[in-house]
């Protein structure tokens, strides 16, 4: 029972970790109804800009800093040059466009800082403690408590104040939110901005994880079926959808994956998913909107 | 679009399909008599694998320029190299064996190092049919050990097999003898591939000739989350872990391993699991940690102290990271640059001192013979193995050693060379051998000659 | 509402509009001469051509095609092609191995027709998702289809390394193991695939898949079955993918596993359709062609151009970058895909004629 | 008399909890033209919605040729004879004229996937009595010009033709047009208007209609029902309801 019980708990803490990334699909999705398979890219590239400060001997939140100027400026870069001249264009467009943007982003991050694995210490330490019988990473909790931070923090943003209320808007209805008096493509911006923050948190989180390295770009793939059982628009969504998940996949790969003879996680959180959607086709928090001929 | 636009666009395409034609047409060969032995590398310099492969290319270029400086290359007969980009992926692959297999400016391809498990398998039948051997150190399929039935495969040195059962045989080292594996448990954790995979039936067979238990437990692809498979290892409580990954899923398995309290220092990892880019990302926790490897690190080898003076200190490496000369992977490269030279060299004794062509260099591979004496001539005593390939031993030495990294470096533990039970292997792959051959028609070919 | 998830979509072509005498007679003449060019190229042409370029870049041709006809057509995007292309591959190869009576081109056929099967039952969610969502929703199928191939032995024959390798391929007699017998193989195979997609897209089934693309509410009122639509969209769509990942495994390859079929190839077929253009059956070719064609003289000219002069490293960095540039570059400057930039190139062509 | 051809019992509807049709009820006599009036938000759409199935009505039942529904699938409206045009443009924009039109015959197919696909077996037959047909309603609503144009580039008015042209090529025994005549100019008003008279004249299809402008309503139609709020107001002869109090009130009246 015991093992159960661990397998679930690292399960949902993993889960978390994948919520860390969906974050930023959610952010800019809500927005400006763009899917950015980019945002790997942009965690790595996060992640590789801090450890390259790092190793030049930086202080941390210095090139914590830094990196982050250089991750919103990623953000508001790619919305201008790339998104804005492809507005009104069908949503499979817009992915395919980041996916061109996210070879961008790894070629020329490997051009200027390497392609060397780095290990990314943030001075967590990392030995199970035991609480109730069950054994949990003190890193694991780290990283969930980040998350919660970053939900509460964003929630404060969406919900007080002035550009979030907006921001809020426009996934309903674009004209209303122009009545508040900031512009459409200002608050692309911001959201961009923010995303490219988000992608600060999960690359470094990630980084310590596993080390930074091309391998990073890859967590997206653990995100998607996140964000299809949250729903593409909601932060607490991605949340559930994160635990569902990281749940989901570990307690599949113990019990389902000795039956079936292991590695069923490569796709049991998608087969999750489309169960999930199937039963709300528009996710778990997502709207369906109603037809209308 | 306005019209003039459009115009310009057209134009550009039309200029555009004009590069591609004339560039690739133009690496046609010419018949001229070649004075240069062509020596094409397929490369990953981008992609998930690029950090483990860019220190093997330098330990490889370093070497090539070594002896076209200081030997004034092989007999007399110079290198030429040029790169091609794979991304490790096998498309790409074929495209560059495919664009280099002609030679080049007359230059024959002696050996083609495909880099990469996937790529090697899919080139196995181009192979035969171009007479290009494909030399795939320590990956490629095990079973083209049998020269007979795969002539032109050669998984010299150390083959996933052998791997795995040095990696056994270390273990019995460690507990004092083989005797004492009875009753053992061994887990394998593996990367979720062919390559993963390929070592399980070898690893079944074993424990069931020395008595311990066989756990098997996959990682899927690319192994960035492993918390369940740890919590099994802790619920199982094996005695030693063998772990075969790729790429990022050894940091993160040393990772989880100390996360869920398991000693790092039972953890024995493959052949591609045991470099300083697999260790480094994974912090302190990995200190303790051992690997099985046939190309142990260390810069103090004889060949590096040349390496040093004549390529190094000239500002000829193709090193960027100075750290990394004499680790795993750089050492990796020096090796398969020694097999590939001598074995043109070997060739060379018996065509004549001229470039060699594929077929000639099969010849050559096929009669290797790095005794202890060559290798002290080369200066790779230690570093590389004693190893004597024929048609019916495509491999030739099948030992590696054990390093265990003390935080900053790798250490070597084991006594020497960790020899595989060869003899138990090699009935087993002639079998296997003989079953391709089979399925696809090949008639083995006779061993004497 | 259109499947996916946009009004705004004007990538779209159209069959049967504005005839232009000139235009038309040019565009036949012009792909009779392709034709012939392809047929006699292997008369010029050395391996390398056939084997690296010629092969490959037919085979994604026909890979877009049938995505083309799901997507572009009947307007159900799917991640899930290169999933496809392996249940075409194992199937074909299965069939080849445990039926060998049977010749190559019904080996083949077959092999596209289980791989339509489980086409169907993956476009079953599209009965009821739609859109973005739909999308994703394919992934599951792509990374089930992966795993299955990699997980069960029986399917690539127990092989140690579960990869499949061509058996002899032949048809009535004829080895065609040669580069020019498999480019041979390749290029029937497309051009009557070519032939009967282009038929069937301008039957009453190609309009039911457009008027769902366009309309599905609209198409439903209107007594269009839509569901039965989707799933022959899948169906058809799968058969055309599942051949042409047969004669990747076969034809181009020689010996694949499944990672040759992963996420990359599905978004790499995908993007060739959206830059070739979404509801046209030349655009299909041009797209292909960019996937394949321009990373490899990116690297010729880049090693031509620089190569020596900047690390290898950096240039192949550079190489990634300069593509991704390029495919966002081509998203923005032309909508409609390469096909309406030729389609456009044929009009202002004829016009010259004409004067 | 003979039986009404569509019958509506006690119908409602509601969104989200709010109500857009309540318990509402009436006949459509076989070959007549019926008017829906109403404001805006009075669930005139809606009602076509529910009678073609695309809505579900949250009570009440709907007889069609004596048949009773609680919910009908558009697919099965439409094979029954129902047939419908759009109040938005519900074209399929990137097809030619011809495209369009030939999809309203695609219900009437009978060859199969693999006979398009190999032009064998029924599909050459069908594909010419179909172009056949499409000719004949194209002639009849005056669109032969148009016939290969993408429908996006045509003029509004033409595309309510094609519209028009889609639903009747079927050969419906029910018409439903929502709105047919929005947004047009008294010339293409008056034209379209002699099109529904003569389709109904000449091929006796009921109609059933929605449309704003009341000289158009009251010259074209034999029986107008008028909506408010989702009740039925008025139902009768158009004299009868231009003169009924309650539908000035809620309607007449009103500036629309």
């Amino acid at each position: 029972m015991s093992f159960f019980v661990e397998t679930l708990v690292g399960g949902l803490l993993a889960g978390v970790m994948y919520s860390l990334v969906a974050i930023g699909f959610v952010l800019v999705f809500k927005a400006s109804g763009v899917f950015n398979f980019a945002q790997g890219s942009m965690v790595l590239c996060a992640a590789l800009t801090f450890v390259t400060l790092r190793d030049k001997g930086l202080d941390f939140w210095l090139a914590a800093l830094i990196t982050l100027s250089v991750m919103v400026a990623l953000g508001i870069a790619v919305e201008r040059v790339v998104l804005r001249p492809l507005v009104n264009r069908p949503q499979i467009t817009l992915f395919m466009a980041t996916l061109g943007v996210s070879f961008v982003i790894e070629g020329v991050a490997q051009i200027v800082m390497g392609a060397s694995v780095h290990e990314l210490d943030l001075g967590i330490v990392d030995t199970p403690i035991e609480i109730g019988g069950v054994q949990v990473s003190q890193f694991d909790l780290a990283a969930a408590g980040t998350a919660g931070i970053l939900v509460v923090a964003l929630s404060i943003f969406f919900n007080k104040t002035r550009v979030g209320i907006a921001l809020r808007a426009i996934a309903d209805d674009p004209q209303a939110a122009l009545s508040i008096g900031i512009r459409l493509q200002t608050l692309w911006q911001i959201v961009w901005g923010v995303a490219g923050f988000v992608s600060l948190i999960a690359g470094l989180l990630w980084g310590a994880r596993q080390g930074v390295q091309f391998a990073l770009t890859l967590v997206v793939l653990k995100a998607l079926p996140v964000l299809i059982i949250g729903g593409f628009t909601s932060i607490a969504g991605a949340i559930i959808g994160g635990l569902i998940v990281g749940a989901g996949d570990s307690v599949a790969e113990i019990y389902l994956g000795s039956l079936l003879g292991g590695s069923v996680s490569t796709w049991f959180a998608y087969v999750l998913a489309v169960a999930f959607l199937l039963v709300r086709p528009a996710g778990l928090f997502g709207e369906a909107p109603i037809e209308r001929i | 679009m306005s019209f003039r636009k459009q115009k310009r666009i057209m134009s550009r395409a039309i200029g555009l399909t004009a590069l591609v034609l004339s560039a690739a047409f133009g690496t046609t060969v010419s018949a001229e008599d070649a004075k240069t032995q062509y020596f094409p590398l397929a490369t990953f310099r981008v992609g998930a694998y690029a950090s483990s492969g860019i220190p093997a290319w330098a330990g490889e270029i370093d070497y090539f320029r070594y002896i076209n400086e200081v030997e004034g290359g092989i007999n007399g007969i110079k290198l030429v190299w040029d790169e091609c980009e794979t991304n490790w992926e096998v498309e790409k692959g074929v495209e560059c064996y495919e664009r280099v297999k002609a030679g080049k400016d007359g230059s024959p391809v002696p050996i083609f190092l495909p880099h990469g498990d996937p790529i090697s398998k899919a080139l196995t039948e181009k192979s035969v049919a171009d007479k290009i051997p494909l030399v795939t150190i320590a990956y490629g399929r095990t079973e083209a050990i049998d020269g007979r039935v795969f002539p032109y495969s050669f998984p010299v040195v150390f083959s996933f097999w052998s791997e795995a059962s040095s990696a056994v045989n270390f273990i019995a080292e460690k507990v004092g003898g083989k005797d004492k594996l009875k009753g053992l448990k061994i887990a394998t954790v593996y990367h979720d591939s062919p390559y993963g995979k390929e070592t399980q039936v070898l690893l079944a067979h074993l424990a069931k000739t020395y008595g311990f238990e066989d756990i098997q437990i996959p990682v899927p692809h690319p192994g960035n989350e492993q918390s369940a498979q740890w919590a099994k290892i802790r619920q199982l409580k094996p005695d030693w872990v063998f772990l075969r990954g790729w790429g990022v899923m050894t940091p993160v398995a040393i990772k989880t391993a100390a996360k869920v309290g398991f000693p790092v220092d039972h953890i024995v990892g493959g052949i591609w699991s045991g470099s300083e880019e697999d260790v480094r990302p994974a912090g302190a926790v990995a200190k303790g940690y051992l690997a099985i490897t046939p190309f142990p690190a260390g810069a103090n080898f004889e060949i590096h102290q040349k390496l040093k003076k004549y390529i190094l200190d000239k500002g000829l490496s193709d090193l960027k990271d100075p750290k990394s000369f004499g680790s795993v992977y750089y050492n990796s490269g020096v090796d398969e640059a020694i097999v590939a030279v001598e074995a043109i060299r070997t060739a060379q004794a018996h065509f004549g001192e001229r470039p060699i062509n594929g077929e000639e260099a099969q010849w050559g591979l096929e009669h290797l013979d790095l005794s202890e004496k060559r290798l002290a001539e080369i200066g790779a005593t230690g570093l590389q193995q004693p190893l004597k390939l024929s048609a019916k031993d495509h491999e030739g030495g099948g030992a590696g050693k054990v390093l265990q990294w003390d935080g900053e470096k790798w250490n070597v533990v084991s006594n020497g060379w960790v020899k595989s039970d060869r003899e138990l292997l090699l009935p087993l792959i002639y079998e296997r051998a003989a079953a391709y051959a089979r399925e696809k028609g090949i008639t083995p070919r006779d061993a004497t000659n | 509402m259109s499947a996916i998830g946009t009004d705004a979509i004007e990538g779209f072509g159209t069959t049967g509009s504005t005839a232009q005498g000139t235009r038309d007679r040019l565009r036949v003449g012009s792909a009779a001469v392709l034709l012939a060019t392809l047929v006699s190229i292997p008369l010029m042409a050395n391996d390398y051509w056939l084997n690296a370029i010629l092969i490959p870049f037919l085979i994604m041709s026909l890979t877009a095609l049938g995505l083309n006809l799901l997507m572009g057509y009947a307007g159900q995007a799917s991640l899930g092609t290169g999933g496809f292309m392996s249940v075409g591959a194992y199937a074909t190869y299965n069939l080849l191995l445990r039926l060998p009576e049977l010749p190559l081109p019904i080996s083949l056929l077959l092999g596209g027709i289980i791989s339509g099967l489980v086409g169907v039952v993956a476009g079953l969610p599209s009965l009821r998702i739609k859109g973005f969502y739909l999308v994703a929703s394919t992934l599951a199928t792509q990374f089930l289809l992966e795993w299955l191939f990699n997980q069960y032995g029986w399917f690539s024959n127990y092989s140690t390394s579960s990869s499949i390798s061509a058996p002899r391929l032949a048809v009535f007699g004829h080895d065609l193991s040669s580069p020019t017998g498999r480019y041979f193989l390749t290029l029937a195979t497309v051009v009557v695939v070519t032939a009967v997609a282009t038929r069937l897209v301008r039957s009453q089934t190609g309009r039911t898949w457009m008027a769902i693309r366009d309309m599905d509410t609209a198409a439903a009122v209107i007594g269009i079955p839509v569901s039965a639509g989707k799933l022959k969209a899948f169906f058809v769509s799968s058969l055309v993918i599942g051949i042409a990942g047969a004669l990747w495994a076969f034809a181009y390859l020689g010996t694949v596993d499944a990672r040759s079929f992963n996420l990359d190839r599905s978004f790499q077929v995908m993007f060739a359709i959206i830059i070739g253009g979404m509801g046209s059956i030349s655009g299909n070719y041009l797209g292909a062609a960019f996937m394949i064609l321009l990373p490899i003289l990116l690297d010729h000219v880049g090693g031509g151009l620089l190569g020596g002069a900047i690390d290898a490293g950096q240039l192949e960095n550079l190489q990634r970058a300069l593509f991704g540039a390029l495919m966002v570059w081509f998203l923005i400057k032309e909508p409609r895909g390469l096909a309406a930039l030729l389609s456009r190139a044929w009009t202002q062509l004829a016009s010259c004629f004409d004067r | 008399m003979p039986e009404p051809i569509l019958q509506l019992r006690d119908v409602s509807l509601s969104f989200k909890g709010i109500k857009a049709l309540n318990a509402l009820s009436f006949d459509v006599e076989r070959g007549e033209i019926c008017a829906l009036i109403g404001p805006n938000g009075a669930g005139k759409s809606s009602l076509l919605n529910i009678i073609n199935g695309v809505y579900r009505a949250d009570s009440g039942s709907v007889v069609f040729n004596g048949e009773r529904f609680v919910r009908i699938r558009p697919a099965q409206a439409a094979h029954l004879g129902v047939g419908r045009t759009f109040q938005h443009n519900a074209l399929f924009r990137h097809l030619s004229v011809l495209d369009n039109v030939l999809a309203g015959l695609i219900r009437h197919c009978r060859a199969t996937m693999v006979e398009h696909a190999f032009g064998v077996g029924r599909d050459r037959r069908e594909s010419r009595e179909f172009n056949r047909r499409v000719d004949e309603i194209a002639a009849f609503l005056d669109l032969t010009n148009h016939r290969d144009r993408v429908v996006a580039t045509l003029p509004y008015g033409i595309q309510k033709r094609v519209d028009l042209a889609r639903a009747l090529v079927g050969g419906p025994s029910l018409l439903l047009l929502d709105e047919p005549m929005a947004g047009m100019n008294q010339d293409e008003k008056q034209e379209m208007s002699r099109f529904i008279l003569e389709t109904n004249a000449s091929l006796g299809t009921t109609i059933v209609l929605i449309e704003h402008d009341m000289s158009v309503v009251m010259g074209l139609s034999h029986h107008v029902v008028v909506l408010d709020y989702g009740r039925k107001v008025g139902d009768g002869s158009p004299e009868d309801v231009r003169r009924n109090p309650d539908v000035i009130a809620a309607y007449l009246g009103t500036a629309h």
